[in-house]
């Protein structure tokens, strides 16, 4: 394994500590429990939004902690679902009245520990509303299965709910323009390469140097499908079709188009992906009105990446213009 | 046949909670690499964390009741843990709690509302249905044993022993299963073969417990 | 080799196609020669401002042509120089009248080239003045060598550069800044993988499992040293002394501190590093006034970091906050 | 003894044109591996991509004079090449191509001054001094070797052939030198013991000239 850390267990620890001491401006870091806060929270007025998840898919959650995205973020340890007491804590330091949203990505982890923290805030007087996120389309049989993984649309998510919540609309409005974004937005990733958990210290899977894995999630894990690598027009046709058929996404529709980097592809690589994604949208009708790309929601150092299309509105599109003004993120202001 | 009138006293809690820590610890690895096969790789990594955490806070409240040592272990799980387990084992501990609160010692009726308590919590929080292959499949058993043992006036060694039984027999009837809950559910008809990490924690529960509550 | 791409020699055409798709409203982009401009170019009266190098260091240069930063950015083949009649086009297409600007990045086929293109530009009565980035502090005996090569600062002088040129200063003075920039930065750089050149196939060099280079440039050649693998604090510490040491930064200096990722290094990993070099500067009393965070001047898809350091003073501050809006940097608009 | 009188024609400098591309060609791999030892390894690439392009823009000024086809030639490796060499042996070809503006026919003596505009064009443009590890430590011998034929009265053949034979010396005496321009300048010490990848091309320019331009 090689990676640019110290210990193993001070990974999570030392990322936070230099989120702290390089954003100061926008965030605050809080430790036992970890989380991270914007730095003029609680907003009077505002519905706080809390999201987290794993620690290894930065910049989420921690990158969008600021001005028109996230009021807090909580991070656990590698991959595994940050616990209820810190969600409580964030939770608290975000309310400014009128309510918290939590945003959370469907793993029963951070399910299971997201609806403890909303139980213990609901103690304490907090109202509380939960959206999860299920957009990745690799997961087949949601009835026999914990149901989609949540991936790509949860970054679109938190920006678009955090400009609604910027403009102080209620929480009930805010949590519905949040599932809407989760009903209208589909991903689907793949790897090159596996990642190294730090504290595991070798690769989660091996991947044969001819090989790809189709339809991954982002911990890591294995995908739909391995097969000989393809070319970046092959790929981005067997990412792009089933998305767009889950949905379905049909001609005249407007999309923005969000091609995302696993954390070891270079953005040489992902402006190909752009370029094959674009004529295939073409071809069926569809205009891309907006985009993203970058590594975004990304799983350690894999090399590999992900689409997500999400279907756009005149609300959606105004949202997502609305200034943000976050680690990761940056327009308008 | 041993004594029918002994009970489970708050010392052999404690016990028993430093007794299962240790199973976890020795079993971390193993735990791991069950993970590994249908999951991500982390149930023992993730069981020791808790643990560990919670040896360091028993001596501060050893000399309460049971009910508050209980709550104080699935606290300390709920917050360290994380993932799936965390608040699964985290609220059968705070569920087990409910039953025994203010209470010094347990008879075995008390034991089997406890476990009760406790499972009824896991279900709720995880929604799994028995045979989803999950940690249920060896609690559920390990419960139906007691309560046998109960109705058949065994003693408190003989029902924890049955109970440990039935949750090993559980633990094992989990690998030809396929997993519907959890992130073994996404491997689909993959994770049939494997047995359950979850089970086999739970399973270490009974066990320990026959070894040091009679 | 595992990349995302379609065939090697198609690598920098469908890289620019993408950007010319994703960014219609930064930026427009020309084929043969390649070269990109901002959207509103000329913009009349304003200092012009070109760069260029070989393709491979993503999102440089072309990832910053926008208001704000650079009018144009000539991409060559991956690592290798671009040719003047690029520049020339480019040259051509900015000029609002006020002169253009070259930044260079120190190497002998940039230099050369960029010289005939502005010998080409002069015959056409367009003002051209050059500036060479020269900040690799791993490169030693200047003397005896092309000199240091030009890395990080690059990115930097090109944003203070941009906004100087924004304020319709004359191109006197922005070269000027620029120049002073050149001479306030110093970097270095190193490498826990090699990358591999699409066109060549294979690593540029081998590097161990338990190795790493340190002092590498930004084109996949080896460093001025190998060793086994360190800690990250203990990497921060071999990456910022000699930097220290060169300029030298001293007690009570303001720098802006940059750390950048080669590629293949996520997020989580630069702030790791962050934090080791905000504590090295701390221990000196050297402020960090700001910072860049992330991959800005890669090496394809390499595993590494490298470390830039500014000296700030008033004027370069206002220049650094002023607005940006480019493909890959974006504040204060 | 060759024809004295025998001049250098249009169609020869074209005929060199394409053996030197063909030999570009054979060589790229070679170049190439030079150039990965002591540079970047992109030595052959480039070249063979310039000569490339040469070729199929000679037809287009087959019937110019050999001024406007060196300049053509120059031009475009100006913009095709890219790196170091793009801009040197562009220079040196655009620099020939002053020498022979109008020309239909070159003498020795227009070729050595012809030759002699092209280096100095690379030494105005890339700075290097002899002895620096580059192109010009076989391009300036071989100009050496023409004068001092010319002086001595020899052939064209003669003249061409000596300056081959020199620019192969000169190519070969890079081995032992370290490198102080360009990529290689970075090896510092690390550089001696490799041939130049840049005169081992230039090399084969001459060859190619003694072998088709008689
Ligand atoms: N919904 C659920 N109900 C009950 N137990 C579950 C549920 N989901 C998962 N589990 C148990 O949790 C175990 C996995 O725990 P762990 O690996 O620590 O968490 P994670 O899956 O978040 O990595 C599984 O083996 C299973 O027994
Ligand atoms: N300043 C210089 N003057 C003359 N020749 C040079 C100079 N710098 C480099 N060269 C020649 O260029 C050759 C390398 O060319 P090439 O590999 O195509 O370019 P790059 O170094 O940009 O990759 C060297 O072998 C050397 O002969
Ligand atoms: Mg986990
Ligand atoms: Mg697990
Ligand atoms: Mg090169
Ligand atoms: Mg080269």
């Amino acid at each position: 394994m090689k990676k640019l850390i110290n210990k193993p267990d001070d990974v999570v620890r030392e990322e936070l500590e230099g989120i702290q001491i390089a954003h100061p401006d926008m965030v605050k870091v809080f430790f036992d429990p970890n989380y991270i806060v914007r730095a003029d929270a609680p907003v009077e007025g505002k519905v706080g939004i809390v999201s987290g998840g794993g620690s290894g898919h930065e910049p989420l959650h921690g990158g969008f902690v600021g001005m028109g995205m996230l009021d807090a973020a909580c991070p656990g340890a590698v991959f595994t679902s940050p616990t209820p007491d810190q969600m409580l804590e964030a939770t608290k330091a975000v309310d400014g009245g009128a309510g918290v949203l939590h945003i959370v990505k469907n793993y029963t982890g951070d399910v299971l520990n997201f609806e403890m923290a909303a139980d213990l805030a609901a103690d304490e007087d907090i109202e509380v509303e939960a959206v999860v996120t299920n957009d990745d389309v690799a997961v087949q049989d949601s009835l026999y299965t914990a149901g989609r993984r949540g991936v790509g649309v949860t970054v679109l998510l938190e920006k678009i709910a955090g400009a609604a919540a910027e403009q102080k609309r209620p929480l009930k409005d805010v949590a519905e323009i949040a599932r809407r974004v989760n009903a209208q937005g589909r991903s689907m990733g793949m790897a090159l390469t596996s990642c190294t958990v730090p504290t595991a210290g070798k690769p989660t899977f091996d991947l044969p140097e001819d090989e790809m894995e189709i339809g991954i999630g982002i911990h890591g894990e294995p995908g739909r499908s391995r097969m000989k690598v393809k070319s970046a027009a092959e790929i981005t046709e067997m990412l792009a079709t089933p998305i767009l058929e889950d949905l379905p996404f049909e001609e005249s529709d407007e999309v923005l188009a969000f091609v995302n980097g696993m954390g070891g592809t270079p953005l040489i690589e992902l402006y190909i992906i752009y370029n094959e994604l674009s004529k295939i949208l073409d071809k069926r009708g569809i205009k891309i009105v907006r985009n993203l790309i970058g590594p975004y929601i990304t799983s350690l150092e894999m090399a590999g990446c992900s689409i997500t299309l999400l279907k756009m509105d005149e609300e959606l599109l105004h949202l997502w213009d609305a200034p943000v003004n976050v680690p990761a993120l940056r327009w308008g202001i | 046949m041993g004594d029918k009138n002994m009970n489970i006293t708050r010392d052999k809690i404690i016990t028993w909670i430093e007794a299962f820590s240790a199973a976890i610890a020795e079993n971390k690895v193993y735990l791991t690499d069950l993970d590994s096969a249908i999951g991500d790789g982390d149930h023992g990594v993730n069981m020791d964390r808790g643990f560990q955490a919670v040896l360091t806070k028993l001596p501060s409240v050893s000399n309460q009741d049971i009910g508050a040592i209980l709550k104080v272990v699935g606290m300390t799980l709920v917050s360290t843990v994380g993932g799936a387990s965390g608040p699964l084992y985290g609220t059968f501990f705070i569920q087990m709690a409910r039953k025994t609160n203010g209470k010094l010692e347990l008879t075995l009726d008390d034991w089997i509302a406890t476990i009760e308590s406790g499972l009824d919590g896991v279900i709720r929080r995880g929604k799994a249905n028995p045979g989803d292959k999950t940690m249920i499949d060896s609690i559920l058993p390990a419960l139906e044993a007691l309560k046998t043992a109960a109705g058949n006036d065994k003693s408190l060694a003989e029902a924890l022993s049955a109970s440990a039984q039935a949750a090993h027999q559980g633990m094992e009837d989990t690998i030809p299963l396929v997993a519907k809950r959890g992130r073994a559910s996404y491997l689909g008809e993959r994770s049939a073969g494997h047995q359950d990490p979850g089970a086999t924690s739970s399973y270490l529960l009974f066990k320990t417990a026959a070894e040091v509550l009679p």
